[in-house]
């Protein structure tokens, strides 16, 4: 027998050693946009000056609208750009990580490149953009907090699209029936629930996978809308398909801050619902006993279950709760926005909302801004091709696409959500 | 519901048939009108029309073809996109007469219509749509009018070439200064929401216009100018609308004090003619072009606006019509029939 | 309390778990559960809980028939229970785990963290636990996760309480602390279920022991039977405890592995620079506690691991950053230690499991297709020499036992043209017959002359197939010591101290 | 094995006596008959259609009208509503399997042949976003995947010039290369950079549409020459899938290309050495990394194999169903139809091939119920959700009709939500 030559003390150190793993994600994205960024701001050459206007005619205060030369902010975009680019492949060189305001901050640059290089002679309206924002962004906050509740519980729900539409659907009729607003929303939920109802009943009771009932579910409320719609509403559009409308109501002093007033306070009452939707959400979700069961559930639920926790009731009256908001969004569509209903009128949001909480990590705060995010990429593409852009009106419809699907690929990746989420909770 | 024949009675065994395409009867749009065309005359001649909506446009052949199982007399397809299945069912069924909207099926490209029992009915929009820019541009106090549309197809972008040609006409004439935003047509290329729902993209298009600060507006493309109103409404800002198809002032009482004017486009009427002129026996292949001279298409009175607009407006107007009948004002348009 | 199951039974579809079964716990009694695997132990116990509903009998608590509809009445009746598979949230925190279900708050529904943590903090302070409230599960070793599951018991003032094979994880010094957590909690009155499978550990804490054999009550037996006729009950036959086998054969060093390091995703270290050898004709035991770092190190060896350095070198030839697909080409059997998670598909039939590593080339593919008729007598082949005690080869792996599950994933293996064969944990949850098995079969792997690696965290195992025993504490060798090191120096090493005189070797 | 079986009695197991007797075997056939999955899926149909029923009765204006005075003349309104339902369903029968009112079996037979053009497309498809499911896949970009492939082929169809065989192959091949490329994409991103997959193939329906919207109202592109509408020109004689059953039956070689796509998919799945890897990874993907699968590499085969699946659907669009030229719509959703056909025929390339025919049927018939009722063809979407929803719970459907649970345990469904591999 030999003898050893391992040696002799203990190699084992304390556990939590942490060591950074070099990611060149960040810095291939920057280097990406980087040379777009010079590809567009300088090849791509344009003269003149970009007004940026920062106030509204209506505000309190007037904000003065600054003035910057095209191609010279270009130009000089692009150089701090490649510069942050370095930057970033130098600490990722280092094994250190790059910080997400680091993003944040080369992010908000490209985009004033950007704004200034396609609105070249032309005015951005700022506050107009921000607005258009956050309007486009309510269906999908809805829709989002819908996903993140009914996911965190543990029930995949690809069926907001069809809750969207759902609540677009009755909170139209119902308002347009009544005359009353209220009862319009109140009506959006119920519908949202409904669709909930089945999910919940064939995921949770029937344990039938929870991505195929959502799917289903989705085409089979789009069928139903679709034909009442043809069959009923068209018949007598005066009584069932002409809801009022919210008005916009501004919000006295908070309204009047410089741009931010102007693009959170004079919104219609489902917007100022929303607002307390999701910091309701947030604080119930992590602050709340309610908010730590339902969290349980949808992460181990046999451990919840051990606790003395109903997993199938709490599963079943979130997934409601998720449908009752989901349906708010989808008033949003008739009563806060156009005023109908129409056909399919949801048009994706759905999916969406859903690309949201999953890109927020299922958390109502990130999931929130990713919605803002697509809103953001929605509007910038309107505004542009009003101003009168160089690029073909399509490839700015397909903008806020391929943000996401950069945002997604390039920033989030590998996501983990809730641990039980999509898994039949089977008890013997 | 029984068995679509429509034999009820005594009354004329003539059977009108209509297909929409993927818009829908309800698109607010030329589909709507054209049914509307074809409900009304169907009433009027006391028989039983047939109706189908695609979904799809791979739906337009077998809808076609189901319309002639079910025995159709006269069958109106509505938009370019029908154009190849209205072309081969009138081929096989040389006894059915067809009419199309908005397209003249030569799909042989030797100028004619392909098969004696089609009758086009087309228009020149841009004509119209010319008168109403122009009237846009002498009304506009901002300086800055603007239009955008749902989808760039041929249809849609001819209101907006018109209306940004006309814009101009007004800026040589006056020598004026007046944008029109959402719209270039040397280049083809504006601001379009994508598609024809209501909904968010449209308003949001809608306030882009407004931020910058236009005071008319041209939606164009079924109904998503219910957005623009929704818009208009929530800026607060008096700014006007222009209607598209039908005069909106009349058929969508809601916005009523917005429309400045329509551009008009004969559809109802058109498809309300060939129906009954189909039942008389008095069908003839001949495409019917809408234009000024034929009053196939027009601009709606300004109703409300009457006291706002300049007092010459309407003489000018008039002016400018009689020049594009008689060719001294030459309006065209890539998308022109 | 008094606890007191009177004629349970739980059947699962055909199967009965739990047959009629009786049981008594005195107040302040330290009650052992003895059975092999699926004897219906867990079954019995998740009844008591609330978990299961039994289809026949009643639990009484000091003699009132208690009635649960769900754990929640169990746990208000008093009752707690440290379950086999912990029953904690991993991105919890210890804190919240333990409030869960009974929540207490403050002003606007607000959770009250802090009350949480104080009980945390109490419970801890009472048994000298270590435990920080604010420490996310997940990042906790398994040791401590227990310690979280009792003070979960506990913070909710159990009087009878059940361990369902809580050593399994535990080092033999941390097995001694909680021998002693047990004993005092007896003392203050609570009555305790404790099932184990460990005969050393039901000596010595347990006033009584009751055996349970295929659903049934078998026999009542006191601490001081032996270990053989404890065994004989369990199993229903005589056993044979140790494994016989032959002096090694030693030829050449196979597998040299140098300044191994691996770091996991989370940027974690959790290899440190292990080097180590293995000779053809010998059995390398890695022994440790769970979660030291042999699963990484197996999974090194087999290039599943993507952040790797040092070298791995086997016949001369390097592993280390080569797909899976080559390192099992270049003759390494890997069993893996999760059998359901990486061992079988469950959905596959036996015979697609048994060709599940070979599953692009011959003899099983010939040109993208598959040779079923190949596969077919394969499969029947190794079904019977490896005992699978199944229908048939069609029928599905998952409807297999664990120990034929483990049959299949071996047979797969040793089928193959081995240079290295490395099995972790390959009797996890098997029963005594199976154990025997497969002991054999990594014996007899050995004596045909291939170098092996065994990871085990039983030290019986450890101490029965090892050769030499390498030791593992947070990711580094300890040691590396003969097989005939004393138990009590091995359980040292487990808990990070070094071997004394270390650099000896057999 | 003899041996092994017997063995394996000893196991804890069930009290059923050892010899049935032939009436219990007799009873215990009929169980399994009555509850199991045939049964179901034709129940299931049954139950969709009674829904699809209510609903045109509930919005029949004659059966409305009735209802006003049902409790003095009930029998008028159950005559509407059998009016109003038997004229649907007969309907949707002429549309889409034979057709009374035509003179002959030869013109009569025409809708079943139809119901088998419309069958194409949603087969393929179906086969596309199945195999994606058998992967743990969750393909919804059947949509882009379509217009890619239709685009490709469509081009060739029309712009080149090539002797008759060859054309038609080369813009079967391009297109099915488009669709490989649109699908390639998103199994890429998720295996190099985790993107989830249901993101990316939502995203990537939405460029596809406009990157095609663009190129139709580009001259040059995909625009016919001359015209100023998004269309293609028709495309040329060379390129078409020859009729199958003469000039009077639309039906077409492309549904050859559906049956040896079925073929091929079976052959794949059950057959190859990809397929088993497939399979594997859809199953268990932890336990085929450790078997040495190459798990990343076969979601990028995957992608690739469902992605030209789906773009064969788009290549029967415009070279066998629509050839005179086409527009942005001409996915006609089969994208999203195909999850539901993927669905109902439990990714199985069998069950998709027949659930594919049916839906084909719905779509067929639901053209003729149109024009015939005046109902909105969306009822045909309701029917098709609601039989994948009882189809998905045969329990459901047990308790409804009261059947007996068959003696099986319950069928575990197919995986279609990816497992994830554990972070490695
Ligand atoms: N949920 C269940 N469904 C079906 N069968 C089950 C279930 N739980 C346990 N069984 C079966 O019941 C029997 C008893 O299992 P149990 O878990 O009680 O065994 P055990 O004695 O605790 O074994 P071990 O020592 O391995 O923990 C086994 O045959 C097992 O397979
Ligand atoms: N889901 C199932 N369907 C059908 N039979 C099953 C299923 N699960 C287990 N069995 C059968 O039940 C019996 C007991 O299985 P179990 O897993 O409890 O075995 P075990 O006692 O734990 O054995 P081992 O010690 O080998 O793990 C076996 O014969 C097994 O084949
Ligand atoms: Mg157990
Ligand atoms: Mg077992």
């Amino acid at each position: 027998m030999s003898v050893l030559t391992e040696p002799e003390r203990p190699q084992a150190e304390p556990d939590n050693r942490a060591v950074v793993l070099r990611s060149w994600k960040a810095p291939i994205a920057l280097a990406i946009f980087t040379v777009i960024a010079a590809g567009l701001f300088i090849l791509g050459h344009r003269e003149g000056t970009t007004r940026f206007q920062l106030s509204q005619g209506s505000d309190l205060i007037q904000l003065p609208a600054p003035e910057l030369p095209t191609f010279a902010t270009g130009i000089i975009i692009t150089i701090v750009l490649a510069l942050m680019t370095a930057f970033a492949f130098y600490r990722v060189q280092k094994y250190r990580r790059v910080p997400i305001w680091f993003i944040a901050v080369f992010a908000v640059l490209f985009m004033t490149g950007f704004l200034t290089w396609a609105a070249a002679g032309a005015t951005v309206p700022v506050p107009g953009l921000l607005i258009g924002t956050v309007t486009l962004s309510v269906p999908l906050i809805f829709g989002a907090m819908g996903g993140v509740i009914s996911e965190r519980v543990g029930v995949v729900n690809v069926a907001i699209e069809g809750q969207l539409l759902a609540g677009a659907f009755s909170s139209a009729v119902i308002a347009s029936a009544t005359g009353n607003l209220y009862l319009g929303l109140l009506g959006a939920m119920v519908a949202g629930v409904l669709v909930s109802f089945v999910l919940a009943a064939f995921s949770i009771k029937y344990f039938v996978d929870q991505v195929i009932v959502g799917v289903v579910l989705n085409v089979l409320v789009i069928g139903l809308t679709s034909f009442f719609y043809s069959q009923v509403l068209t018949k007598d559009p005066g009584l069932l398909n002409t809801p009022p409308r919210f008005s916009r109501i501004e919000i006295p002093i908070l309204g009047e801050i410089p741009i931010l007033g102007p693009v959170l306070f004079e919104q219609t009452i489902i917007v100022y619902i929303m607002y307390v939707v999701v910091a309701l959400v947030y604080f119930c979700l992590f602050h709340t006993k309610w908010g730590l069961r339902m969290r349980a559930v949808g992460e181990h639920p046999t451990a919840a279950d051990t606790v003395g926790i109903n997993v199938t009731g709490t599963r079943f009256w979130n997934v409601s709760l998720a449908g009752a908001i989901a349906g708010l969004g989808g008033a949003y569509f008739t009563l806060g926005a156009v005023g109908a209903f129409g056909k399919e009128m949801t048009a994706g949001a759905g999916f969406i909302a859903l690309a949201a909480v999953i890109f927020g990590r299922w958390d109502p705060i990130r999931a929130t801004l990713a919605a803002l995010l697509f809103g953001f990429a929605t509007n910038l593409q309107n505004v542009l091709g009003i101003i009168g852009s160089p690029v073909p009106s399509e490839f700015m419809l397909m903008l806020p696409y391929i943000v996401t699907i950069f945002a997604v690929a390039g920033l989030v990746g590998r996501s983990r959500g809730p641990a039980a989420s999509g898994k039949p909770y089977i008890k013997a | 519901a029984d068995n679509g024949n429509g034999s009820e009675g005594e009354a004329l065994d003539f059977t009108p048939c209509m297909v929409s395409d993927a818009g829908g009867f309800d698109d607010k749009s030329f589909n709507q009108l054209g049914f509307e065309g074809l409900t009304e005359a169907a009433e009027e001649l006391g028989v039983e029309p047939i109706t189908v909506e695609s979904a799809a446009e791979t739906d337009y052949g077998p809808n076609v073809e189901n319309l002639v199982d079910q025995g159709c007399d006269l069958i109106v397809t509505v938009g370019f996109l029908l154009a190849e299945a209205t072309g081969a069912a009138a081929a096989a069924n040389p006894d059915v007469k067809f009419t199309i909207i908005d397209d003249y099926v030569d799909l042989d490209s030797d100028g004619a219509t392909d098969s004696e029992n089609i009758k086009p009915i087309v228009f020149n929009t841009a004509e119209a749509a010319f008168l109403a820019g122009y009237a846009a541009a002498s009304y506009s106090k901002t300086g800055v009018v603007g239009t955008f549309g749902g989808i760039p197809i041929p249809p849609v972008t001819i209101f907006m070439d018109g209306f940004v040609d006309g814009v101009n006409h007004y800026n040589e004439v006056k020598d004026a200064d007046v944008k029109a935003l959402g719209w270039d047509v040397a280049a083809q290329n504006g601001s379009f929401t994508g598609g024809f729902e209501v909904g968010v993209d449209a308003q949001n298009l809608a306030q882009g216009l407004i931020d910058q600060n236009a005071d008319v507006l041209l939606p164009v493309g079924g109904p998503i100018f219910q957005s623009a109103i929704s818009a208009i409404r929530d800026s607060g800002k008096e700014i006007a609308m222009i209607g598209v198809d039908a005069d909106l002032y009349e058929t969508f009482p809601d916005g009523a004090d917005l429309f400045l004017t329509s551009i008009l486009k004969g559809m109802k009427v058109g498809v309300n003619e060939v129906v009954l002129a189909a039942a008389d026996d008095e069908f003839d292949g001949t495409p019917f072009v809408g234009t000024l001279e034929n009053e196939g298409v027009g601009i709606a009175p300004f109703h409300d606006f009457e006291g706002k607009v300049d007092a010459e407006l309407q003489a000018e107007l008039d002016e400018i019509r009689a020049g594009i009948i008689d060719g001294s004002i030459e309006v065209t348009s890539p998308s022109s029939p | 309390m008094k606890l007191e199951l009177r004629g349970i039974t739980k059947r699962f579809g055909a199967l009965v778990a739990n047959d009629h079964i009786d049981l008594t716990v005195q107040s302040g009694e330290i009650h052992a559960l003895l059975g092999e695997n699926g004897a219906g132990k867990s079954t019995l116990m998740n009844v008591l809980y609330g978990l299961y509903q039994a289809e026949e009998g009643e639990i009484l608590l000091d003699d009132v028939v208690q009635k649960f509809a769900g754990p929640g009445d169990a746990m208000n009746a008093g009752i707690g229970m440290v379950h086999q598979h912990f029953m904690l949230i991993p991105v919890f925190t210890v804190a919240e785990n333990v409030m869960l279900g009974h929540e207490q708050t403050t002003f606007g529904g607000r959770l009250d963290l802090e009350a949480a943590r104080a009980k945390v903090r109490e419970i801890s302070a009472r048994f000298g636990f270590h435990v920080d409230p604010d420490a996310l599960v997940e990042g906790l070793p398994v040791g401590v996760q227990q310690r979280v599951e009792i003070i979960k018991a506990l913070s909710r003032d159990a009087k009878v309480l059940v361990f369902d094979e809580p050593t399994a994880v535990l080092t033999p010094q941390e097995t001694d602390e909680l021998m002693v957590i047990m004993k005092q909690l007896r003392e203050s009155g609570t009555s305790i279920v404790f099932i184990t499978h460990k005969l050393r550990e039901v000596r010595e804490v347990a006033d009584r022991i009751t055996v349970i054999r295929l659903g049934k009550v078998v026999g009542e037996a006191s601490p001081t039977a032996t270990n053989t006729e404890l065994a004989s009950l369990m199993v229903g036959r005589a056993v044979e405890l140790t494994v016989a086998k032959n002096p090694p054969v030693l030829g050449e060093p196979a597998l040299v592995v140098r300044d191994l390091s691996v770091i996991d995703p989370q940027g974690q270290v959790v290899v440190n620079n292990v080097s180590f050898e293995v000779k053809s004709g010998e059995v390398l035991v890695i022994a440790g506690v769970q979660g030291n770092g042999q699963t990484e190190l197996t999974e090194a060896l087999l290039g599943l691991q993507p952040h790797v350095t040092g070298s791995i070198e086997l016949d001369g030839k390097s592993l280390r950053n080569r797909s899976v697909r080559k390192i099992l080409d270049a003759g390494v059997g890997f069993v893996p230690e999760d059998r359901t998670q990486d061992g079988v598909v469950a959905e596959f039939s036996i015979a697609e499991n048994l060709m599940l590593d070979r599953s692009t080339s011959k003899p099983f593919v010939k040109a993208g297709n598959l040779q079923l008729n190949f596969l077919a007598n394969f499969a029947r082949e190794k079904v019977t020499e490896f005992d699978i005690r199944t229908q048939g080869i069609d029928s599905k792996a998952g409807r297999l036992s664990g120990g034929n599950q483990q049959k299949v994933v071996l047979a797969r293996e040793l089928s193959r043209d081995l240079r290295l064969f490395v099995a972790a944990q390959p009797t996890r949850g098997l029963d005594v017959g199976s154990i025997e098995f497969v002991h054999k079969r990594i014996i007899a792997t050995r004596d045909s002359g291939l170098p092996v690696i065994v990871v085990s965290t039983e030290l019986d195992e450890v101490v029965a197939l090892a050769d030499r025993i390498a030791v593992m504490y947070r990711g580094g060798i300890v040691g590396i010591v003969p097989a005939d090191t004393p138990r009590d120096v091995l359980g040292l090493m487990m808990a990070g101290e070094p071997a004394p005189g270390t650099g000896e070797a057999a | 094995m003899s041996e092994t079986t017997a063995e394996a009695e000893k196991a804890p197991v069930p009290a059923t006596p050892s010899e049935p007797k032939d009436d219990q075997r007799w009873s215990q056939a009929m169980r399994d008959i009555v509850g199991g999955n045939a049964m179901i899926s034709v129940l299931a149909v049954f139950l969709a259609l009674v829904v699809g029923a209510v609903l045109i009765a509930f919005t029949d204006e004659q059966v409305q009208e009735t209802a006003g005075y049902f409790f003095s003349r009930p029998g008028d309104m159950l005559g509407a509503v059998w009016q109003a339902v038997s004229g649907a369903y007969g309907a949707l029968f002429q549309g889409s399997i034979y057709n009374f009112r035509r003179d002959g079996f030869l013109a009569g037979i025409k809708p079943l042949t139809d119901t088998l053009v419309y069958a194409t497309p949603l087969i393929v498809a179906g086969l596309g976003v199945g195999l994606a499911f058998r992967v743990g896949m969750f393909n919804i970009g059947g949509r882009g995947q379509m217009l890619i492939a239709a685009a490709g082929a469509g081009w060739v169809g029309f712009a080149l010039d090539l002797p008759p065989v060859l054309h038609l192959i080369v813009a079967v091949l391009v297109g099915i290369i488009g669709g490989a490329i649109w699908g390639g994409i998103v199994g890429l991103l998720k295996a190099r950079t985790g993107a989830h997959e249901v993101i990316v193939t939502i995203m990537l329906n939405y460029v596809a549409l406009y990157l095609i919207s663009f190129l139709l109202r580009t001259p040059g592109a995909l625009q016919a020459p001359g015209s100023n509408n998004p269309k293609t020109p028709a495309m040329k004689e060379t390129a078409i899938f020859p009729d199958l059953l003469g000039p009077q039956y639309n039906l077409h070689a492309g549904f050859l290309t559906a049956i040896a796509a079925t073929i091929f998919v079976w052959w794949l799945l059950n057959r190859s050495s990809l397929g088993f890897q497939f399979r594997a990874v859809g199953e268990n993907p932890n336990a085929a990394l450790v078997a040495g699968i190459n798990v990343k590499n076969i979601y990028v085969y995957t992608m690739l194999i469902a992605g030209g699946l789906v773009g064969l659907a788009g290549v029967n669009q415009v070279l066998g169903t629509v050839t005179t030229g086409f527009s942005s719509g001409i996915d006609a959703g089969i994208g999203f139809d195909a999850i539901t056909v993927a669905l109902l025929g439990r990714s199985k390339p069998v069950g998709i091939f027949v659930a594919g025919v049916l839906f084909g049927a719905f779509k067929a018939g639901g053209f003729s119920m149109q024009a015939a009722e005046g109902i909105p063809i969306d009822i045909v979407l309701v029917v098709q959700s609601v039989i994948v929803l009882f189809i998905a719970a045969p329990p459901l459907v047990r308790a409804i009709f009261r059947l007996p649970t068959p003696g099986t345990a319950p069928r575990r469904q197919l995986p279609i939500v990816t497992k994830e591999v554990k972070a490695k």
